[in-house]
């Protein structure tokens, strides 16, 4: 195909991957999209591994300006550390985008998978399944930005169906997250034997909750939703009988695509949008067992709305091999 | 501060009170002395530990039940496991801090043998029990013969091994049909056998009461409770943490037993690693510092149980109990999660300002 | 068996050289203990005593030479050979001997739970049981389940020396037991070494007290910078003849020349040390050198506590040149001028991690440094100074405490309270493992120096204060119960006194000039 | 194992080696001895900083300049700070685990003086530093007059602070514009002099070349290397460390000593919160999760730098560099995030076992 400048001659283009978060299957699927986007492209591609540290991330930006590399994927990160650096890299002649955070800058297109988006295809299908008035549980840890986001909605949901009432709020990041999660649901499940639905906007902490529920015996009771989907999210929906009934999520590794192609549009001088927004699919069990779906590959041959999102797709741009 | 504030205790009584934890200056058992306050070193914590019990049944629903004790003791199984085997380690004076990492890694070696490898049950749980067996090896070695600080080798193991988890995978958690690194797809899964290791419900009073993982860890609680307390090597091994060189002038093979401490700690953190495995049913990268931090917390709020002020099997347990009665009743009480570390620590705080306060005085 | 032992001498060593660094410290030792009799091993403090028990325990290793036991070659590559092979030492240290977070019952049984010799499970009313027998042996009376950590220097020494004893050893090597026990105690303990004697064990004994040696030597050795010096095994033993090949030279005899003592320094009235003790109350003066004597327990070290602002008195006053001196802590303590060097160096002196010259310099650190920063100049000055004073033996200054040999140790521990002046200075037990030459150096010393303040030396030994003071005060039950001048001394008297509330009745004309 | 094996340490007199960090039984300083070993501890770690420094700039592209440099002080600058603090714990004989959460809290109190309460740069900065201290004091008195374990006394105070950060903001990040528990609108913002004291770059030898936060950790780093080891206070404090009992009884205000030590160690960990803050401009909660971890771990290599076998100011700085400078290295070579935790703890682990099994074998 006919590329345009740079992409003439990609193995000159440099570009980087600076990460607030990698710890977990997201970030890995994410990096995967970014490896497998970049390599499409003939790109070279370097990653900064922040490791949660903002003010590290903001170094590494700078790093990154040092290396000349021609563009930047911000992957995660704070608002307030990040802005600067973000009009640092500008600065020095960089094009940049950001994934998941925002960096308060017009010329920065935001990635995002949008999680109130995520959050409303979860909750729209409980009401689906249980009607407007339902006690339900919360699983939310305040102060990390994406539950933020989903917390958002739940709050406008819970004004709109007043019917819905929320009886325990729990959470915790201490890893394994999964297991303090069971710990704190069995407790929560405990004290609420009445709970039928369980809201868990994040998959480790459906996960957890899950756990709780089968040990507790409630599996028919009670009917758990959540966000973010993986293979062992998969297998978890699929066991027998499972309380986990839906998930709504973005392909992570496409979203990692998508920041890449994004960037490669700013870079060949092209205008991929301010807001490119990746959107979410419901999985639900239902469906999974419909199509014997047993992992994230067949996901996305079977639900192709998952395995690609027609974003930032100029013509000229090579996608990856599937 | 008081005039007095810097009077040092007289010269006439003992050696210098040694800072290690291993070895607390406060009493054991002492014929004389108040006895109210015999009483509540004693029995201080326990009571603090019935108070809480009493006190969440009033306020917490749900609290009251056969259903919510094994509960309380299920959410700790993990932690506890985890901590009676640094108590071994803090027996013989040492410490261990590479033990939410094994627990991880064995979590990890656990779902790779059996979902990667395609192998079954025994493979999985004999290769987790060596592999914890083998770094505790390493950690005793390392203590033992290049002398390097415990806290410091413990520490590099730590690091190594969180590392060393995640390269098989790609820092990818490990689940039935995941893509491997080499784009196959692992076809293995979890056994029904080892999961029942982690879910499996013994009858007791009732059908389907007593989870394994609770079993394991009375079991093993025990075990290591009366091998401390009622073997010789478990008396040598106080000894070691004691003075070291007078058990060594003793006859004592000090370096054997330290690696023997070692390799304990590391085997009880295998078998926390299992029992998570078993229960979370797939391979989740984890860093298990919270392990690390919980299960130390347990075995050091043991040294104030019974004021053995040492580190002791049955305070460990006991308190790994507390942590986990005040959090499983916190939670039932919907205290918002931000809430529960700090009153954990108050608590803790608390009872150790009391419990050690008290023998000190005790002890002047 | 034992009759092949009584051919030859049950433990031999021959060419025995061992080296610290470039420090040579045993230089060839050929030496034969028999059995059935008490070797006294006697060498100035670093000779090498302590060195080749401990190559002989199993501790260190040997650079060269043999060790023959029982006829038979025995290189023992850790403690634990040494003691299934027979070989039970109580070495010098008493900190190495105890564990103290355990209780007197299994520190009793301490190196049979350790040596496997005993059933796996440990049934603490057998362990008890047993260690109640080893107990009874030594006469020991102290309650079997309180922790070791409670107990005084003296009880757990016993404590260390009980379990060695109730061995049934082959060899059994003594390195300075009684250094901290009481007359009684040791007495208790000689009688145990006569009984194994008998039994036909060979027993090395080691110590620098005089006394003991009388009483317990079948045969003296003497070693002086790592080489054997003299055999002395033709009763009667020649022990003048034992100090000189020790020391390389004669001992002349202690002449206490008494200066006029100056004016009072410190002057304690109706002083209460514990409840129910009988007030009491003393001069001490300047240019003049007390030594307060009595049993262990007695209340000495707690007398010097008070002085030093470690612990506070009952009733009573104390002034210091007349002002009052109340010290809450050691540190208004030395501010007013009263030092006090405390007994048992390994727990209450010595600083493991440094070396001589630091270990030497910490109280005073304010005079060596200017707006806070320490002048190495000046610490080594001073360093230097008392390393030749006492003639402290030694690498450099910057040797690690550690490395020193023990009595060596407490020369430095000495020195750093001599190398300021002060106005009383009070010295417990500073002879403690110190040999008799480097005993009336260290005597001469404080004499010499004593011009400028009030010097009072708390000793159990009577023999110690006979050799140092100008003045002897003798403490029973935590009051003052004698007061001589040391000239002519009615030693009946001061025993009668030393021996407490049972000879209250011949303590009367001695109280009266007590007080005056 | 050999047939030394269980061969006690052979230091002649003392009490027994404690297996206490603060009292490693490795040799200090010593004319003789064998010269090539005495070189290779003594610089061992010094070389092999070099030598990686050589490797990295032979290999990893970038790594060579001025830049590089500059970012990996800064990298480490705050763990150095903090570890810095820790180091006068350890001197004195104990251990401080709630500097993570110190820095945190300070992070979270700065954020909440400015932007809640509206209040400028010095208030943040006075709070945030008498919040250190204060803690420090605390941790001081528990460890020190209701003689709870170091360890314990400061793992109970980091619950309590983690716990306690988040009150006041029911666990959400704090942000100009932020909505409050009380359903007001937080007005306050960070203030330029506060952000400069994180971001600000002085010139040196190019413009804008040096941040400030490297210069605090230099100024730091260097008042607490002289106040250990050539002042009297310092000196005292080693002698703590050593034998708590012979300082006291050579007129050390023990006490005192220790407790500022832990409020040395408070202070420097609040002054890590501070520039943290001013870098994120954001009271971030999750931020500082590795603070602990990674401080603990620079203070603990610092043991093995000259030969030192204490902790040391200088040691404990060469330490974060080594730290930082691997992870620089690592990254500019494109090593994937899971491996370095890996490498780190292998390449720690290597130089520990050469430094403390050569001076050990020194010294016997
Ligand atoms: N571990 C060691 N490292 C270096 N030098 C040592 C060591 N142990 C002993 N020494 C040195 O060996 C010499 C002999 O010490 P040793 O303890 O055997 O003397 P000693 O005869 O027992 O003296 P004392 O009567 O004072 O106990 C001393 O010079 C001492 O400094
Ligand atoms: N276990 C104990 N608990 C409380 N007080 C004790 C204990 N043991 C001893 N004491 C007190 O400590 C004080 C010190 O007595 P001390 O042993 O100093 O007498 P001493 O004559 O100096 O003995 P030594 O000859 O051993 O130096 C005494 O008042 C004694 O009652
Ligand atoms: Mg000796
Ligand atoms: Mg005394």
């Amino acid at each position: 195909a006919d590329m345009p400048k740079p992409f003439d001659n990609p193995g000159d283009v440099k570009i980087a991957l600076v990460r607030y978060l990698s710890t977990g299957d997201f970030f890995q699927a994410y990096l995967a999209g970014v490896e497998r986007q970049a390599k499409a492209l003939g790109v070279d591609l370097r990653v900064f591994d922040s490791r949660q540290d903002a003010a590290l991330q903001a170094d590494m930006v700078d790093q990154a300006i040092a290396l000349g590399v021609d563009g930047i994927v911000i992957q995660h990160g704070l608002t307030e550390s990040m802005k600067a650096a973000a009009q640092r890299a500008l600065d020095a002649g960089i094009k940049v985008v950001a994934f998941d955070v925002n960096v308060e800058n017009d010329k920065i297109p935001q990635v995002e998978q949008s999680d109130r988006d995520l959050a409303r295809l979860a909750l729209e299908q409980a009401i689906k399944d249980n009607g407007e008035s339902f006690n339900a549980g919360y699983v939310y840890v305040p102060g990390i930005a994406p539950l933020d986001r989903r917390d958002e909605t739940w709050v406008k949901f819970k004004e709109k169906y007043p019917g819905i009432k929320e009886l325990a709020v729990f959470g915790t990041l201490d890893n394994p997250i999964a297991n303090s999660v069971a710990n704190q649901a069995a407790a929560a499940l405990r004290a609420n034997p009445q709970i039928t639905v369980m809201f868990a906007p994040y998959d480790e902490f459906a996960k957890g909750v899950k756990i709780a529920v089968d040990e507790l015996g409630m599996t028919d009771q009670v009917d758990i939703y959540s966000a973010d989907v993986s293979t062992a999210d998969i297998s978890a929906m699929r066991e027998p009988g499972s309380a986990w009934v839906a998930t709504a999520a973005t392909n992570p590794a496409v979203v990692g695509e998508v920041s890449v192609r994004a960037l490669a549009m700013l870079l060949a001088g092209e205008d991929p949008g301010h807001n490119v927004i990746v959107p979410p699919t419901l999985i639900t069990q239902k469906a999974l067992n419909d199509q014997d779906i047993k992992n994230m590959e067949e996901l996305g041959e079977k639900l192709p709305q998952f395995s690609h999102a027609d974003v930032a797709v100029p013509a000229w741009m090579p996608l990856p091999k599937r | 501060m008081s005039d007095r504030a810097d009077r040092p205790a007289p010269t006439t009584n003992g050696p210098a009170p040694s800072a290690r934890v291993g070895g607390v200056p406060v009493g054991g058992v002492s014929g004389r002395g108040d006895a109210a306050i015999h009483l509540a070193i004693r029995y201080g914590f326990l009571v603090l530990l019935a108070g809480l019990v009493i006190f969440f049944m009033a306020s917490a629903e749900g609290f009251t039940s056969v259903f919510s004790a094994v509960f309380i003791f299920q959410s700790v199984a993990i932690t506890a496991i985890l901590a009676l085997g640094v108590t071994a380690t803090l027996v013989v004076g040492g410490f261990d801090l590479s033990i939410g990492a094994v627990a991880t890694s064995s979590l990890m070696a656990s779902a790779y043998v059996m979902v990667v490898w395609g192998l079954g049950t025994v493979e999985a749980v004999v290769f987790c029990l060596l592999l914890g067996l083998l770094v505790g090896f390493i950690n005793g070695v390392l203590v033992v013969y290049t002398r390097i600080p415990d806290l410091l080798a413990t520490l590099g193991m730590m690091f190594v091994l969180i590392g060393l988890q995640r390269i098989p995978t790609e820092g990818r958690s490990i689940a039935t049909g995941m893509t491997l690194p080499d784009g196959s797809t692992a076809e293995g899964s979890f056994t029904a056998a080892f999961l029942a290791i982690g879910r499996h419900r013994f009858d007791l009073i009732e059908a389907n009461v007593l989870p394994a993982s609770v079993l394991f860890m009375l079991v093993m609680g025990i075990l290591i409770w009366f091998f401390l307390e009622y073997t010789r090597y478990g008396r040598v091994m106080y000894a070691i943490g004691s003075n070291e060189r007078a058990a060594a002038l003793a006859g004592a093979p000090v370096r054997r037993y330290k690696i023997a401490a070692y390799m304990i700690s590391g085997l009880f953190a295998s078998v926390g690693g299992i029992l998570l495995a078993a229960r979370l049913g797939r391979g989740d990268i984890a860093s298990g510092n919270n392990l690390l931090l919980d299960s130390v917390a347990a075995a050091l709020i043991g040294f104030a149980v019974l004021g053995a002020a040492k580190p002791n099997a049955f305070g460990t347990a006991i308190g790994a109990l507390f942590v986990g009665v005040l959090l499983q009743g916190l939670t039932m009480m919907n205290v918002p999660y931000y809430t529960q570390d700090f009153v954990k620590g108050a608590v803790l705080v608390i009872a150790l300002i009391f419990t050690f306060s008290l023998s000190h005085r005790r002890e002047r | 068996m034992h009759q092949g032992a009584a051919q030859g001498p049950a433990f031999e060593i021959s060419g025995l050289q061992k080296s610290f660094g470039a420090n040579r410290v045993l230089r060839g030792i050929d030496l034969a203990i028999p059995a059935r009799a008490v070797t006294v091993l006697m060498g100035a403090n670093g000779a090498g005593k302590s060195t080749l028990v401990k190559i002989a325990a199993g501790v260190h290793a040997p650079d060269q030479g043999e060790l023959r036991l029982a006829g038979r070659p025995y290189s023992p590559a850790t403690p634990a050979e040494a003691i299934d092979a027979g070989i039970v030492v109580v070495h010098q240290n008493i900190n190495d001997g105890v564990a103290p977070d355990l209780d007197v019952a299994s520190n009793l049984m301490l190196d049979r739970l350790a040596g496997g010799r005993m059933p796996v499970l440990f049934n603490p009313r057998r362990v008890r049981a047993e260690a109640g027998r080893i107990a009874e042996l030594m006469g020991l009376e102290m309650d079997l389940t309180a922790p070791v950590r409670r107990l005084s220097l003296a009880d757990r020494q016993m404590v260390a020396i009980a379990r060695a004893m109730a061995r049934d050893p082959k060899l059994l090597i003594l390195d300075e037991p009684t250094s901290s026990l009481s007359d009684a105690e040791a007495q208790r303990l000689f009688a145990l070494v006569d009984r194994l004697r008998a039994q036909g064990v060979a027993i090395l004994y080691i110590s620098h007290r005089m006394s003991d040696i009388r009483r317990v030597a079948d045969q003296i050795v003497t070693l002086r910078d790592g080489r054997i010096t003299g055999i002395f095994d033709t009763a009667p033993l020649d022990y003048e003849g034992a100090v000189d090949a020790m020391l390389g030279h004669g001992l002349t005899d202690v002449d206490i020349q008494s200066p006029p003592p100056g004016e009072p320094v410190l002057e304690v009235t109706d002083l209460q040390l514990v409840p129910g003790a009988k007030p009491f109350s003393l001069t001490l003066r300047r240019n003049e050198v007390t030594a307060l004597t009595g049993l262990v327990g007695t209340g000495k070290t707690a007398f010097a506590e008070v002085l030093f602002g470690l612990r506070r008195p009952v009733a009573g006053e104390i002034r210091l040149n007349g002002r009052p001196h109340a010290p809450a802590n050691p540190s208004q303590a030395i501010a007013a001028g009263v030092f006090l060097s405390a007994k048992d160096r390994a727990t209450n002196a010595v600083v493991p991690q440094f070396d001589l010259m630091r270990n030497l310099t910490l109280p005073f650190l304010p005079r060596y440094s200017r707006a806070a920063i320490v002048s190495r100049g000046r610490e080594r000055q001073v360093a230097q100074d008392q390393i030749a004073a006492l003639r402290i033996v030694c690498q450099s200054e910057r040797d690690g405490i550690q490395t020193l040999s023990g009595g060596n140790q407490q020369k430095v521990m000495v020195a750093r309270w001599l190398s300021q002046t002060s106005r009383l200075l009070i010295l417990d037990e500073p002879f403690q493992g110190v040999d008799i030459g480097a005993r009336r150096d260290l005597g001469d010393k404080l004499r010499e120096t004593a011009s400028d303040r009030a010097t009072l030396v708390l000793c159990a030994e009577l023999d110690e204060a006979l050799e140092v003071a100008d003045r002897i005060l003798v403490m029973a039950d935590h009051s003052l119960a004698g007061d001589h001048p040391n000239r002519n001394v009615d030693l009946d008297l001061m025993l009668a006194q030393v021996a407490g509330s049972g000879a209250a009745a011949r303590m009367q004309d001695g109280s009266a000039e007590m007080t005056a």
